[in-house]
């Protein structure tokens, strides 16, 4: 009975996840952990094609060793019969792999059109990728965001995506598979979390230098808490006045002189509206990683981030500002207000 | 049979170099082929800027196309004059089919320079970009042929004249024209009429 | 009495090269067996730069967050692995094989066109040349606009898009400098080269086949190199036309694949592809020819299913143009187009299985020697339907835009380029090593290297799949702590240096056996095809007269019955006539006439990487030298005759 | 050399099929210019008249019609390969969504 249960398919492949996960606790980019509907079609798919290809593997690498060890030569091997082939056979094994692909096209082709399908009543979400770092905005409430994006749970949600430059390709593996961001042409992907949860994303197309630092992180909450996102996150930024002697308020002040606003918004504090190279800063303290979410948010790694960003990201389009020490200390005190 | 032929060759009949230009050729399709592709994806989107409609010249394209046609009647008849091994004739048809081919290409260099004038450039946006690069790869193909014939002429010229058989014979630099010929007829229709 | 006959020597203009020893007789060779040779040590030369490469990749990727090389310097690794692998190494090397071996096996005394051939070598290694000369010339810089931290140096001063070059990143916008440019014009002048090839093995096939070798008794691996040349010349000029957009997006300011310009980088996709998927069966195909040889050498049996092993190569060569979306899934597609392409991808499957049991009923019930090339050609079966199989796990569209961009894909194609296509390559060098060089090679130290490889290729790329599935991302220079990837990758990494020295050991046992090897006797293997019928090493001549062929396998039938069980018998007469084969090999009765060495070739094929210069800097002068090299070449091609005034003078004897 | 040169037609026979080609080709030029006559179909018959004008050179002027069938095979095959291709990327291209 118990060696019955145990062979049983789902343990085994417990079994083989144990082992392969041994060194492995967590890891919060694998595609084998599906945390939505989405992903878990997919995972379904790939497990059945999966389990196929197993037994294909062991029937031919069984056939493979097994004739090398009934046949390896012997001293009092006989000559072979020579044999120039089977018509039946070749019948055989054209016709039963065709079945095999046949099983599997059938689900494959209906997931496709699944995954495609645009959910009811999903909230939309524009996805545009620059190097290095995706900036998202949500037509329906009127918000500019980046590097963190924020869903509700257990709802559907409607990418529109698209690149500002090169090819990128967004990948939230516990959600979905991946699609990729076109200059000029627009692709959709849906993505849908079962429960409030933080996810990882990654660019998964080869995009230039940072290619490996455009991550991202999405962040799925309960409707209510979604909502009360969205007010905070329509709100402006409030500004310092000018008299303002706190460390926060010299950092705006560095903010508007240092030259930030040639690529920056803070809603509120900068009246130039409209679309800027570089990610809203409006909220940024709200987020937990930045820049491509390749760093945490910390005083630390933004004190690096500020002094020389291509130090941490090569090739990036945000220059060093030659920031003094002091400049940097304000900048992150304001910029940390920034809720 | 001399002993240096001992090694049976042609099993097909096919004269082996006649063979590896219906070869070369076959692949030439898929050359022209993908540059048509590409005209043909971007003839079929709006993008602002000067279009192709606002340069051509339908009636000079007519008669220049209509020029390289006839050269495929040329060089036809001089590959029959030589199966009837009239050295004399070959030769002036071969002359023939290069002027023709010549005067083709000095068209088409008397039309891209007007396209020019017209501030349709090679880069001014993807339609001009497409259109040079494929008639510019077709005439680069006259120009190879001309200068093919011409050699073959210079080849006429001397004492032994053309033969059918070994080196650069002339049927095997027939193919190539005629080739150059029909994909014409094609970009003619596609590039210029639809 | 033997008479090579000498064509003269002072052909009309230019003086005919003459010597038949030294540098001079390699450099202006039209023998296809010195070409092949060539070919062979030129992309084994560059496997080792590419695989140089990849463990500097591996040293890399050997810790999270590590920074051995810098974000550039490891976008140009990969991308010359890459690019190295596929067009400097392993298309090169299968044309070593076809170049050897394919007169042989059909019993030519050379290709359709032997001075073609030179060129096609030549243009290769200038092509070659010319496209790693980027590390010496080319620059390389963060797009426009972006920063750097520090300087590219010179090893990142090579093409960094990738070996599928994806646009518009791989524009002048977006890879400033002139690395890219290499990169196109390099693989430009790469493919005129095999395309040169491809006619000429095309026309060879067709036309230089010897009596009685109908089509339907050609060994496999000459079906095989037909086949390769069908993909070759219908899907090279694809990319040809491509690079010609990229060269003249980048250099002329056209917008082919750029969006400002209404240009459109997904058709760039669509053609790179359309090239890029016939490349790997360009690739795999060869090795499945060598295995095909190899099996029932030493299993003592015929191939099983022979039509079918024809058909299913043709089979797949001809399908595999119609797949070539299924590496743009996750592209901008319809799902029509990924439901289409996935089932195309799929049916690919059924005639590589075909294949696959062929061999198995090849190696059942045979008496199997399991020496070197036996065992790269079991191992080849063995690591290819691992590739295989995960290949089928792409098609799944959906399960693919999982996998897409991950180390699950590099854990595919590393299984079949590498467990497939190199597994089969090592078989046939170890194979046909007697035939070449006239001496056998070490058994001890070809089993060691089989072992130490399938054990290093298995904890190199096995793991991939893994690593792959759990979010690592192809192409990343970094990986992050957190995503706990460490542990897999390292051991990766030591799989890498352990196929580096399997690798080693090869080249002892190469150098050592050629050197000082047991003289290999004259028919080493019982084997099948008649290129076995000619002495070792080869003589120039190949074979000292056209011979005929009456079956399939031919060698093997002129030296064995059945009997009534249909065992195989060897007959009274196959001893004696071995040594009057091998005596009639060595001392032809006729006289012989070999196509003349050349200057030209070389000449011509020097012009091309003028030419890539003159784009690349803009210069008159660089492309006036070139086309100076072309036109010389060129006439001194036409003007110079191959034999056939030395046949006139024959004749009139 | 090849036995088949033999059947080949004579000067008078190309002369006739080159003006047949002519006829064609003015076809083709009166088409473009009175296209509101056929409408629609214009562009059909225009590929029809260039494919038409197509199979005679490559039949008769380069002889293929009188080719061994593995040439004819080579060429035909190049040519199917390539429209299917090419077919499918340009329906593929214009069905992307543009922004
Ligand atoms: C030698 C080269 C080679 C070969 C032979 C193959 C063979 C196959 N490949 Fe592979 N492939 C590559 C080289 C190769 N590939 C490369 C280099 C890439 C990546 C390019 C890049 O992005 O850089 C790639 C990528 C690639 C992708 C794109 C992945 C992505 O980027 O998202 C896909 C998707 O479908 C795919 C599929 C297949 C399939 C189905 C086969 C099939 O031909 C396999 C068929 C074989 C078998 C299936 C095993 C034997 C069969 C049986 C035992 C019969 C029974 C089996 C069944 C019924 C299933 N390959
Ligand atoms: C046939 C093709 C082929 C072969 C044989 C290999 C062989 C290897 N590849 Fe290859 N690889 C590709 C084709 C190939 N690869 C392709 C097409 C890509 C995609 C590139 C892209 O994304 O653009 C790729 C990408 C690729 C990556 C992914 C990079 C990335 O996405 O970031 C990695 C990472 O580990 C890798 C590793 C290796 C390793 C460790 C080997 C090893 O097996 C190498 C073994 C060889 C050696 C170790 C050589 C031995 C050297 C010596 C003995 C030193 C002596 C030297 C001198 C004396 C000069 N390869
Ligand atoms: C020339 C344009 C430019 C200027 C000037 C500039 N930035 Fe940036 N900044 C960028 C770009 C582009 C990014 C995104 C980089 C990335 O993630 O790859 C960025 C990212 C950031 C981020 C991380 C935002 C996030 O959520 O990921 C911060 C914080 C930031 N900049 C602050 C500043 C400050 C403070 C200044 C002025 C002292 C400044 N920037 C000046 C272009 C600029
Ligand atoms: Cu964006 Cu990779
Ligand atoms: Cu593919």
């Amino acid at each position: 009975m118990l060696v019955k249960k145990i062979f049983k398919l789902k343990n085994l492949r417990y079994l083989l996840l144990v082992f392969l996960s041994a060194c492995i606790e967590n890891a919060p980019l694998d595609s084998l952990s599906p945390e939505g509907p989405y992903a878990r079609s997919i995972d379904e798919l790939f497990w059945i094609t999966f389990w196929i290809a197993v037994v294909i593997f062991v029937i031919v690498q069984g056939a493979l060793l097994l004739s090398v060890f009934v046949y390896k030569e012997k001293p009092d091997s006989p000559e072979p019969k020579q044999i120039h082939g089977n018509t039946k056979l070749e019948i055989l094994w054209t016709v039963i792999p065709v079945l095999i692909l046949a099983a599997i096209a059938v689900p494959t082709v209906r997931t496709i059109f699944d995954l495609a399908r645009e959910p009811e009543n999903a909230l939309k979400i524009e996805v545009i990728g620059h190097q290095w770092w995706f900036e998202y905005k949500y037509p329906d409430y009127g918000i500019t965001t980046a590097n963190v994006l924020v869903i509700p749970a257990d709802k559907p949600v409607r990418l529109e995506m698209w690149s500002n430059d090169v090819l990128h390709n967004y990948w939230v593996p516990k959600l979905n598979g991946k699609r990729y961001l076109v200059p000029g042409q627009t692709t959709y992907l849906n993505l849908h979390a079962d429960s409030p949860n933080e996810f990882w994303a990654q660019c998964g197309e080869y995009c230039g230098l940072s290619h490996s630092k455009m991550r991202g992180r999405v962040l799925s909450m309960s409707q209510s808490d979604f909502d009360a996102w969205v007010k905070n996150q329509q709100k402006d930024a409030t500004a310092f006045s000018a008299d303002d002697l706190s460390l926060a308020a010299e950092g705006q002040q560095v903010y508007l002189n240092a030259g930030c606003t040639q690529c920056h918004v803070i809603n509120g504090v900068w009246d130039v509206q409209g679309d800027r190279i570089a990610p809203n800063l409006t909220h940024f303290a709200n987020r937990n990683v930045f820049a491509g979410a390749a760093l945490k948010n910390n005083p630390e790694n933004l004190t690096k981030w500020l002094a020389n960003p291509a130090e941490l990201k090569p090739g990036t389009f945000m220059p060093n500002l030659e920031l003094t020490e002091s400049e940097i200390n304000a900048l992150i005190a304001y910029l940390e207000t920034l809720k | 049979m001399s002993s240096s032929h001992s090694y049976p060759h042609e099993p097909t009949g096919v004269e082996t170099r006649k063979l590896g230009m219906w070869v070369f050729l076959s692949t030439e399709i898929l050359f022209f082929g993908t540059l048509i592709t590409t005209f043909m994806i971007f003839k079929g989107r709006d993008f602002p800027g000067i279009k192709l409609t606002d340069v051509y010249d339908i009636p000079f394209t007519s008669i220049s196309s209509f020029i390289l046609l006839m050269s495929s009647l040329t060089m036809v008849l001089a590959h029959n004059a030589l199966e009837a091994k009239d050295q004399e004739k070959t030769r002036v048809w071969l002359l023939a089919t290069a002027m023709l081919g010549a005067v083709f290409l000095a068209g088409q260099i008397y039309e891209f320079t007007e396209f020019y004038h017209k501030g349709f450039e090679l880069s001014t946006n993807i339609f001009s970009s497409t259109f040079y690069v494929l008639t510019g790869f077709h005439g680069l193909h006259v120009f190879i042929g001309v200068v093919l014939l011409l050699a073959l002429w210079g080849i006429g010229q001397r004492q032994k004249g053309l033969t059918l058989e070994g080196g650069m014979n002339l049927e095997f630099v027939a193919l190539y024209w005629h080739f150059v010929d029909i994909v014409w007829i094609v970009l003619f229709t596609v590039v210029y009429l639809i | 009495m033997t008479k090579i006959i000498e064509p003269n020597k002072q052909s009309n203009i230019f003086k005919r090269p003459s010597s038949e020893t030294g540098i001079w007789s390699w450099i202006t060779t039209v023998d296809h067996k010195r070409i092949g040779i060539m070919y062979g040590y030129a992309a084994f030369f560059f496997l080792l730069i590419g695989g140089l490469e990849a463990l500097i990749l591996r040293i890399q990727l050997s810790q999270p967050d590590n920074n051995f090389l810098t974000a550039a310097e490891y976008n140009a690794m990969f991308t010359m692995h890459g690019t190295t692998m596929i067009f400097l190494a392993i298309m090169p090397i299968s044309a070593a094989f076809f170049n050897y071996l394919l007169p042989l096996q059909i019993g030519a005394r050379d290709v359709a066109f032997p001075r073609l051939n030179a060129l096609s070598f030549w243009i290769f290694i200038f092509g070659g040349a010319f496209l790693y000369s980027t590390f010496i010339f080319g620059t390389a810089g963060a797009p426009d606009g972006g920063y750097l931290a520090e300087e590219v140096g010179w090893l990142g001063s090579a093409p960094n898009g990738g070996w599928f070059g994806y646009q518009p990143n791989a524009g002048l916008k977006y890879s400033p400098g002139t690395a890219m440019d290499y990169w196109a014009i390099g693989l430009q002048i790469l493919g005129i080269a095999s395309l040169i090839s491809a006619f000429n093995f095309i026309t060879t096939i067709i036309n230089m086949r010897t009596k009685g070798m109908r089509f339907m008794r050609m060994p496999v691996f000459t079906w095989m190199t037909f086949a390769v040349s069908f993909l070759l010349a219908f899907s090279l000029p694809i990319i040809a036309i491509a690079l010609f957009y990229v060269t003249f997006d980048r250099k002329f300011g056209t917008t082919f694949f750029l969006t400002e310009g209404g240009g459109d980088p997904v058709l760039w996709q669509h053609l790179f592809w359309l090239f890029g998927h016939p490349e790997v069966y360009i690739l795999i195909l060869p090795a499945f020819g060598i295995v095909s040889e190899v099996l029932p050498t030493f299993a003592r049996k015929p191939l099983f299913g022979y039509a079918a092993i024809v058909f299913a190569g043709f089979g797949i060569a001809f399908i595999g143009f119609g797949v070539w979306a299924h590496h743009m899934f996750a592209s901008a597609i319809s799902p029509v187009a990924q439901a289409g392409f996935g089932l195309s991808t799929m049916v690919i499957a059924v005639p590589t299985g075909v294949k696959i049991f062929n061999w198995l009923g090849t190696i059942w019930g045979g008496k199997i020697k399991l020496n070197t090339p036996m065992l790269f050609s079991l191992g080849f079966i063995g690591m290819f339907v691992i590739g295989g199989l995960s290949g089928v796990t792409h098609s799944v569209v959906p399960a693919d835009t999982q996998q897409t961009d991950t180390y699950y894909i590099v854990a595919h194609f590393h299984y079949v380029l590498f467990g497939g296509a190199l597994f089969g390559i090592f078989s046939g060098l170890y194979y046909w090593f007697p035939k070449v060089w006239g001496k056998m090679y070490n058994e001890t130290l070809g089993k060691i290297h089989f072992w130490l490889m399938l054990i290093g290729f298995n904890l190199t790329f096995g793991p991939m799949h893994w690593l792959g599935l759990q979010g690592q991302v192809r192409r990343t220079w970094v990986y992050a702590e957190e995503t706990n990837l460490q542990f897999w990758n390292i051991i990766v990494t030591i799989g890498a240096f352990i196929i580096a020295v399997s690798i080693i050991v090869f080249m002892i046992n190469w150098i050592f056996s050629k050197r000082n090897g047991e003289k290999a006797p004259f028919d080493p293997w019982d084997a099948r095809t008649i290129e076995w019928t000619i002495p070792s090493p080869t003589p120039v001549w190949n074979f000292s007269k056209a011979p005929e062929v009456k079956s399939l396998d031919d060698f093997w039938h002129s030296k064995y019955d059945e009997d009534e069980d249909g065992r195989a018998v060897r007959k009274e007469s196959a001893d004696q006539m071995l040594i009057d084969l091998e005596e009639e090999g060595l001392n032809p009765s006729e006289n012989i006439v070999l196509p003349n060495p050349s200057y030209f070739p070389i000449l011509l094929a020097a012009g091309l990487p003028f030419l890539g210069y003159a784009v690349i800097y803009k210069s008159i002068p660089l492309a006036l030298i070139g086309a100076l090299f072309l036109l010389i070449g060129g006439f001194g091609w036409g003007t110079e005759p191959l034999e056939e005034e030395v046949e006139e003078n024959l004749e009139h004897e | 050399m090849s036995e088949n040169h033999i059947d080949h037609p004579t000067p008078k026979k190309y002369v006739q099929i080159a003006i047949v080609l002519g006829i064609l080709t003015a076809i083709e030029i009166a088409l473009y210019y009175t296209e509101d006559i056929v409408g629609v179909f214009t562009d059909p018959i225009l590929i029809i008249l260039a494919v038409g004008k197509f199979i005679i050179v490559v039949g008769w002027f380069m002889h293929l019609r009188f080719e061994n069938k593995m040439v004819n095979r080579f060429f035909t095959g190049g040519m199917i390969l390539a429209l299917v291709l090419f077919a499918i990327v340009m329906i593929e291209r214009a069905s992307a969504n543009f922004s």
